[in-house]
């Protein structure tokens, strides 16, 4: 690997020479230009970047990005990551998939990638429909969705994302979404700063084929009754103070701020407890503030580090290579 | 019959028993000796697809077979000479194939009525009152004889018997004149730990060679060293012969090794050898599937690593998609498939050559690149060694193919010094001066080989897809006519990797022969031998076999053409067969067997002879 | 120019704009009003690889091509006579292969400063400053005159502009004599619950048929009624001809249709058609990849439906361990593959032929099964009836191949009645009396084809699975002789398929034509057209379509070989060619096209007559 | 379908008429002899069950019994009982498959299963390892595990498949063992009455290659320390009625019965409640109890009703069928 002297870079110095393309008013577009505006903040030499996705129109992503990168397969780029993670544990390495590569086809990988703990960032942009192939619903659709392929409305039971990560014990969770630049770049920047996996829901707007799907959660009027920012340390509070959480038994509260409610009893954001984490992802219904920012955060070792310590075990029990001995093995006899 | 020796050029002996009989442990040991004796030999295990097949059974019945002798040895050997049976299903299951005058070396202790009944005989069938008289049978009480020798040691019966096929390994030894130093050197690394197995070990096997000694009216054979080429020779399987290639092609080419493997059978063992060479820098990763597998190894091989991945059967089926994501890539991997019975789940502990057009063609679009194959046991090392190379410096998959029959089998291998491989150099691509014109990933060089550009080179920024790319410049362009002529460089560059070959060599023949038998794979043992039989009776049979397969030499067509018959054995329904007719239009006739075991040369003999009568 | 009247056989209009200028709704417009018109026709559309690509950019030009005319059409047509451009970009994109003396309209608003810059038009470019001089032009500002027209409708600009299609396609209806009345129902169906919308467009439609009428000095066309042959026509494209043959063959077999996919391009509208039918108990399910789709098309064929998955490209790669699956189960399955441009991602909106060698070999083991290719749009139908049939009735996997372009493309369809469709006999397993002997999947009859049990059949309880099983009790076998049994047993029930077939027709010529030229695939139209205008010529050229690939007919071979000469063409690296010169031993040539487009038939014409001249 | 006349069966009639062939000792003959004893009492048709297996020691058990059965593909099973059960809602089918069948390479079609909710019993024999292709560590092997492949101890951090199947979404999750028949048949009992994916992990031993993996919870002298049976609507007591577990705060902890903590203070279970399953799922640890039985249920739609559903549906909305004027379409014309 190469020493780069250290550079400090723009943002445009991470924007490839490839035109975007996709639909105007994209909710990728908005991604990309703040991943753009955090990477020169984190300080990784541009050549050691790389993007990883696999197939859809958020994974059309590493094309601009002026790093190294591959648009792989449909569902794979957990694997690749891995791969190419373990060859070079030197890398920052960026997934970047959609409901549906990173759900649908590729559930697997991702799971699997998590439990393992291979120090990467997984960003999932969710815009809880198929994209690239024109508007079918997705594993994150809300049953009973109207689309090309269920004109008589979807019959099949969303996954929550989060929860299918904390069940994948991953060591990173966290939840961001497209129309809120400043959280987005923290939430990006707190996975590059995370050791393991670090997976991020980034809530994205199709507006072409699933149009103001998180509305609730964006729109200006809205959001405040909808979406509880995460704070560590923090009491959960919402709805512009007037709201908070509770834990009652097991079970969250809503509670009404107002009604003299005090903030000494509310739940206070703690991302190392599970069990709050698993709360906080099953908060997902309609009447129901949709958590943000980290939900979860554990320290494991990672794979490619227990990979890497392997070798360097080999090479102590077993001794320096020795190609010679090898191929000779332990039985061997001359013939002259 | 009196105490005397006889020298014979060759056997064959088939060890058989039930999968807890320890009948792997005494072929190997039995292989290992006779290697250090200096004989030329061929094994191959055949074991019960179950993992342990209900005991005393015909299905759970384990076997071993080698082929040893002062000639050459090709082949495990066809029908043994030699037939270990521990009990009545072993014996049932193999006494058929034995050769007239073959002897029998059995424990009668495992002819017992439960036995019988487990092997399948009726109440009334009692094998050895009706033996067959053209053999000579040995039936000792084993189990007895060897209760008896351990009769002091602190174990129970069930751990006595344990070491049954040490005393008839001893017993063995004895009639073949082999040294016992080798196998008591092996019991002591193995149970150093644990004295009274060992010392039971130990007795058994001495206990079975004094048995030899005190019976009377016994023939000992000798088999003289074979002559073989000088130099240092060790024995090896396919499976480890293939895991030696690519750790040598790792050292002489300076990149590390990067395995992506989901067990299967016959594969896993490359998982498992590679695993134990992680002080090579070797990493293995045991992935959650075959695409999983595949696709790490794509990573990998971006990262800079020689990545490898290896399957067998359906496993093949699930790389294709990935195969074809490399192929556009184009960057360097091997893709091992060690062929099984198919299709689907099949037969997956049998052998069969039936993936080879699944290799050449089976994936999506215009997608060739290399296919080779491994032609014996040692010979994986050589061909996992070539593969490398070619993915290494051609920046291509290549896929190679091997066997369940040349991964279990093994075979003496004079291995190469190091320095006796050459490097491998692949075309890694320079630091970049920090400018600001964007690196070109998809220029060529006269070979239409592009460089290698490797995450963490400063300067050499670029991205790579699955999507059709821009000549050059690799940037994704549905233009049609590039895709016209991106598709025309993939298939000329890897039909220039077809420059590298040596010239093409008859293994056996000229050209003036009438007949020629072309094969690839593990059937050069066999259509070696048949050869050589019909060619000693004089007639005008020559040999070829294809290592490389795609792209085919260049000197093949003109070869082929010029013999006026071609018989092309094959162990499926006909697959190399059609490459060959196919390219180069030549009329030639197959011969198919498809039962998840190896030719025997007599096949081969009778069909090249009835060929040749035809004519 | 005088306002006179020409009559043409046939006409090619191709129609272009930016994605959002509604091109295809403009399209498929003047199709079907021209469908209604008597004509016969053929279409095609263009769409760009995004979904929505930067607006006004030539990557960004969405295309729609009619070939209409009164005497036969076999393709969408080679250069168009005329090209409708709604900007700078699709006229830059698509000028150049105009016909020579062809005819342009534009609307001038699509070439201001800011369009023809985004067209990559230099400052200094004025393309209609410098129009071609062998071209007719109507320069039209429609956006101006369409703006003017809707002026006192309560609509924003940008609504105004988006019928600006219309009042192209009411232009093009003047100049080709179609009535606007069908195009009127359509918008009434489709805006009836927003009149303001509705309303615009009328008047759009009406005003640019008016503009036609007002000009002057204009050549109107006029297009007879096609000679078809009597009976009832529809307009239909691939995907959705398929769906409908897949449902056909459900009511003619009696099974439910089971249909599993996963969203993929091209072949995604096959699901968006069938689950709009789930009125004939026909269930769709969107499965979380391709080898879900397959494998729970596998279980619903267990359970007695007649199970469909389509898929493409790297779908395709990950349906192949199914395929063996299913094969070896030896249950009906249609596979069909909309196959695009490859290897890997390739070119997804792309056409291409080039997974033909996938469909034959790209398996592991042996595991031949029934190919079959569509030619046409509507031929899709029969086809997909056909694989179907032969699926339910032979109890294999069948893989059916379509491509891009005739998922997409249209053509005149003589549909038929319910009658004239075959009724289709699965071999159901009748029910069994409780006696206790085990059942016997893989008894076969006459054509080797066993039953079909399924679960709720009482006493007909049994097993199956991938691992090769035993004639006729269909247990799990491992012995060597079954094995090859079996292995033969299913190639001979898969070339048994054969005996189904139509004696082999020639499309045209007859065997003592000199040179054949051998097709398969959407290539059917062009290799016609090219055919037709050589024999009109007096040359001896034959023409052969193949639809089953495998198993190929038995009367194959000998009309192969009767030619002298065979010409292959196909939209890849040659595949087709390299079965006929392996299996019939033709030296047949390839002419090859690999640029995700269809061939012209100049391009074979020229070829075939080049052959005829080397002989 | 053929309507049976009432039979009563006996669990011999279950059994078929080919071979068992595991190793000698192995758990799955247990599982075998109480799945042919359970199905006798459930009453089912014979014709109507359907065993669906994937690849591994575990997935040979449709050949052992005297039903419909399919070996599939490895761990296509899930994708394969979800065909079948669209195409005939009125069978039992019974999934089978392993910890690598079902969680290696089968993860994602069982996490996709149990989402959806398909009425199908999954039963996975959970051996900690992989048992066919000759002893690898598995995705729930311990990491640091020393087999085949892993000479130097595996580096992968195992799944939880009870959390697993949870964050899936799963509608009925439980675990049971080898070891234990009555409790193996209640399980299996509870799994088919239940309407809905029901997922039961089985834990068991794999004599040959990985013998004892669950020695405590099975060994008499061990497993009372070490297992916790699962009683809806009774306290979390084990070791004998010794200890008991609480729940203090979000925190499972346990707690010395004999030190004076009273029954009321325990953890009652309420297999209904997701946040106590999900804690169940988590005793994972090693100086924790391991919860047996029911650990969740919730009544949701089944996948195969919507889908039954809609297509009665498509034929109010659309009609019946009437195949002449499909093929005809909307605009056709004559030509005579
Ligand atoms: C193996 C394979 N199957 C299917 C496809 C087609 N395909 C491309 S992207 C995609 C899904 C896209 O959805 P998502 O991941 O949500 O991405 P989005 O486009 O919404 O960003 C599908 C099904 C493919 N390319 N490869
Ligand atoms: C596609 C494919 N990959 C790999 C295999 C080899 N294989 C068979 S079973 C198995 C794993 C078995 O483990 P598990 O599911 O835990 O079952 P067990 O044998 O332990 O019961 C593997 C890897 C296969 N048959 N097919
Ligand atoms: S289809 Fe949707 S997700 Fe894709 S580029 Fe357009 S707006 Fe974005
Ligand atoms: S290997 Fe293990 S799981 Fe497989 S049959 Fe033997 S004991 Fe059972
Ligand atoms: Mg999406
Ligand atoms: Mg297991």
């Amino acid at each position: 690997m190469t020493e780069t002297p250290p550079t400090t870079y723009k943002a445009k110095d991470f924007s490839s020479d490839q035109e975007v393309k996709w639909c105007p008013g994209c909710g990728d577009y908005s991604i990309l230009s703040q991943m753009q505006k955090v990477l020169p903040e984190l300080g990784i030499a541009r050549e050691n970047i790389v993007f990883v996705s696999g197939i859809g129109c958020s994974s059309r992503f590493p094309y601009y990005m002026n790093t190294y990168g591959m648009h792989s397969i449909h569902g794979r780029a957990p694997a690749v990551a891995t791969g190419l993670k373990m060859a070079n544990p030197d890398l920052s390495i960026w997934v970047i998939t959609g409901d549906g590569d990173g759900l649908s086809i590729g559930g697997n990988h991702l799971a699997h990638l998590l439990r393992r703990n291979v120090d990467v960032n997984v960003l999932l942009f969710n815009n809880e429909i198929y994209g690239l192939t024109k508007g079918q619903y997705s594993p994150t659709s809300e049953q009973g969705k109207y689309t090309k392929s269920s004109p008589l409305g979807s019959l099949d039971h969303p996954f929550n994302p989060l929860s299918f990560a904390l069940g994948s014990d991953a060591s990173f969770v966290a939840r961001t979404l497209d129309r809120d630049p400043t959280h987005l770049r923290e939430v990006l920047q707190a996975a590059e700063q995370h050791r393991g996996t670090s997976f991020v829901e980034v809530y994205q707007n199709c507006n072409v084929f699933n149009d103001g799907a998180f509305q609730i959660f964006t729109d200006k009027k809205q959001k405040a009754a909808h979406t509880l920012s995460l704070l560590p340390g923090e009491p959960l509070v919402f709805d512009e103070g007037r709201k908070g959480l509770k834990i009652n038994g097991l079970k969250p509260e809503i509670v009404d701020l107002a009604e003299g409610n005090s903030l000494n009893d509310l739940w206070i954001h703690d991302p190392e407890d599970p069990t709050k984490a698993y709360l906080l992802s099953r908060l997902f219904g309609e009447d129901e503030p949709r958590a943000l920012g980290l939900i979860y955060q554990e320290e494991r070792f990672t794979y490619e580090q227990a990979a890497q310590n392997q070798l360097e075990k080999a090479r102590e029990v077993i001794g320096p290579p020795d190609l010679d001995s090898l191929l000779r093995g332990k039985h061997s006899w001359t013939v002259s | 019959m009196s105490d005397q020796i006889q020298t014979l050029p060759k056997v064959t002996i088939h060890f058989a028993g039930d999968s807890g009989d320890g009948i792997q442990l005494a072929g190997s040991q039995f292989t290992n000796t006779t290697a250090l004796a200096g004989n030329d030999l061929s094994t191959f295990p055949d074991f019960p697809a179950e993992i342990r097949a209900p005991m005393g059974t015909v299905a759970g019945v384990s076997g071993f077979q080698i082929n040893f002798g002062s000639e050459a040895i090709e082949t495990p050997g066809g029908r043994p000479d030699v037939l270990v049976a521990m009990n009545a299903a072993a014996y049932r299951k193999n006494i058929g194939s034995l050769k007239s005058g073959g002897v029998v070396v059995l424990d009668t202790a495992g002819f017992d009525k439960r036995n019988l009944k487990l092997a399948g005989y009726g109440p009334e069938e009692s094998p050895l009152a009706q033996k067959p008289d053209h053999l000579q049978f040995y039936e000792i009480d084993v189990t007895k004889l060897n209760r008896e020798a351990l009769s002091d040691l602190d174990l129970g019966r069930k751990e006595r018997d344990r070491s049954r096929n040490l005393f008839v390994l001893g017993f063995l030894y004895f009639l073949y004149h082999r040294p016992l130093q080798p196998t008591l050197d092996f019991l002591r690394d193995k149970f150093e730990s644990q004295p009274v197995v060992w010392e039971a070990n130990k007795r058994s096997l001495r206990a079975g060679h004094h048995y030899g000694d005190t019976i009377e009216a016994l023939t000992r054979y000798r088999i003289e060293k074979a002559e073989l080429p000088p130099g240092e020779y060790r024995n090896v399987t396919g499976n480890v012969a293939l895991s030696l290639g690519l750790l040598a092609a790792s050292v002489r080419s300076g990149r590390s090794l990067f395995y992506a493997g989901y067990p299967i059978t016959p594969a896993s063992d490359i998982l498992h050898e590679l695993s134990r060479h992680k002080n090579y820098g070797a990493q293995t990763f045991q992935a959650e599937d075959e695409i999983a597998a595949i696709t790490a190894a794509i990573g990998a091989s971006f990262g800079g690593q020689l990545a490898v991945t290896a399957t067998s059967g359906p496993g093949m089926a699930l790389k294709t998609e990935g195969l074809g994501l490399a192929l556009m890539l184009e960057l360097p991997l091997v893709v091992v498939n060690v062929q099984r019975g198919g299709p689907s789940t099949g037969l997956p502990t049998k052998t069969e050559q039936s993936d080879l057009q699944q290799a050449l063609y089976g994936r999506n679009g215009e997608s060739p690149l290399p296919v080779l194959a491994a032609s014996s046991p040692a010979d994986c090392f050589q061909t996992a060694f070539e593969a490398a190379r070619i993915a290494l410096e051609h920046m291509t998959p290549v896929i190679l193919l091997s066997d369940g029959y040349l991964a279990n089998g093994s075979e003496p291998w004079r291995f190469p010094s190091t320095e006796q491989l050459n490097p491998i150099q692949p075309p890694l691509a320079a630091n970049a001066p920090h400018d600001k014109t964007p690196y070109r990933p998809y220029q060529r060089d006269e070979r239409l080989v592009r460089e290698w550009a490797l995450p963490g080179q400063a300067g050499l920024e670029h991205r790579v897809g699955g999507l059709e790319k821009e000549v050059e410049t690799g940037h994704v362009s549905y233009h049609p006519e590039n895709h016209e002529t991106m598709v025309r460089l993939r298939a000329q560059k890897v039909q220039k990797v077809a420059h590298d070959y040596p010239a093409t060599q008859l293994v056996q023949g000229s050209k003036d022969d009438k007949l020629l038998i072309v094969g690839w794979g593990h059937t050069l043992g066999a259509i070696k031998v048949a050869v050589r039989r019909m060619r000693e009776k004089g007639h005008p049979v020559a040999q070829l076999h294809l290592k490389h397969i795609w792209p085919p030499a260049q000197d093949l067509p003109a070869l082929l053409q010029s013999f006026p018959q071609i018989l092309v054995p094959e162990l499926n329904d006909g697959q190399l067969i059609h490459l060959l007719r196919d390219r180069f239009l030549v009329a030639a006739q197959g011969l198919n067997k498809i039962q998840g075991r190896p030719f025997l040369a007599d096949e081969i003999e009778d069909e090249a002879l009835k060929m040749l009568s035809n004519d």
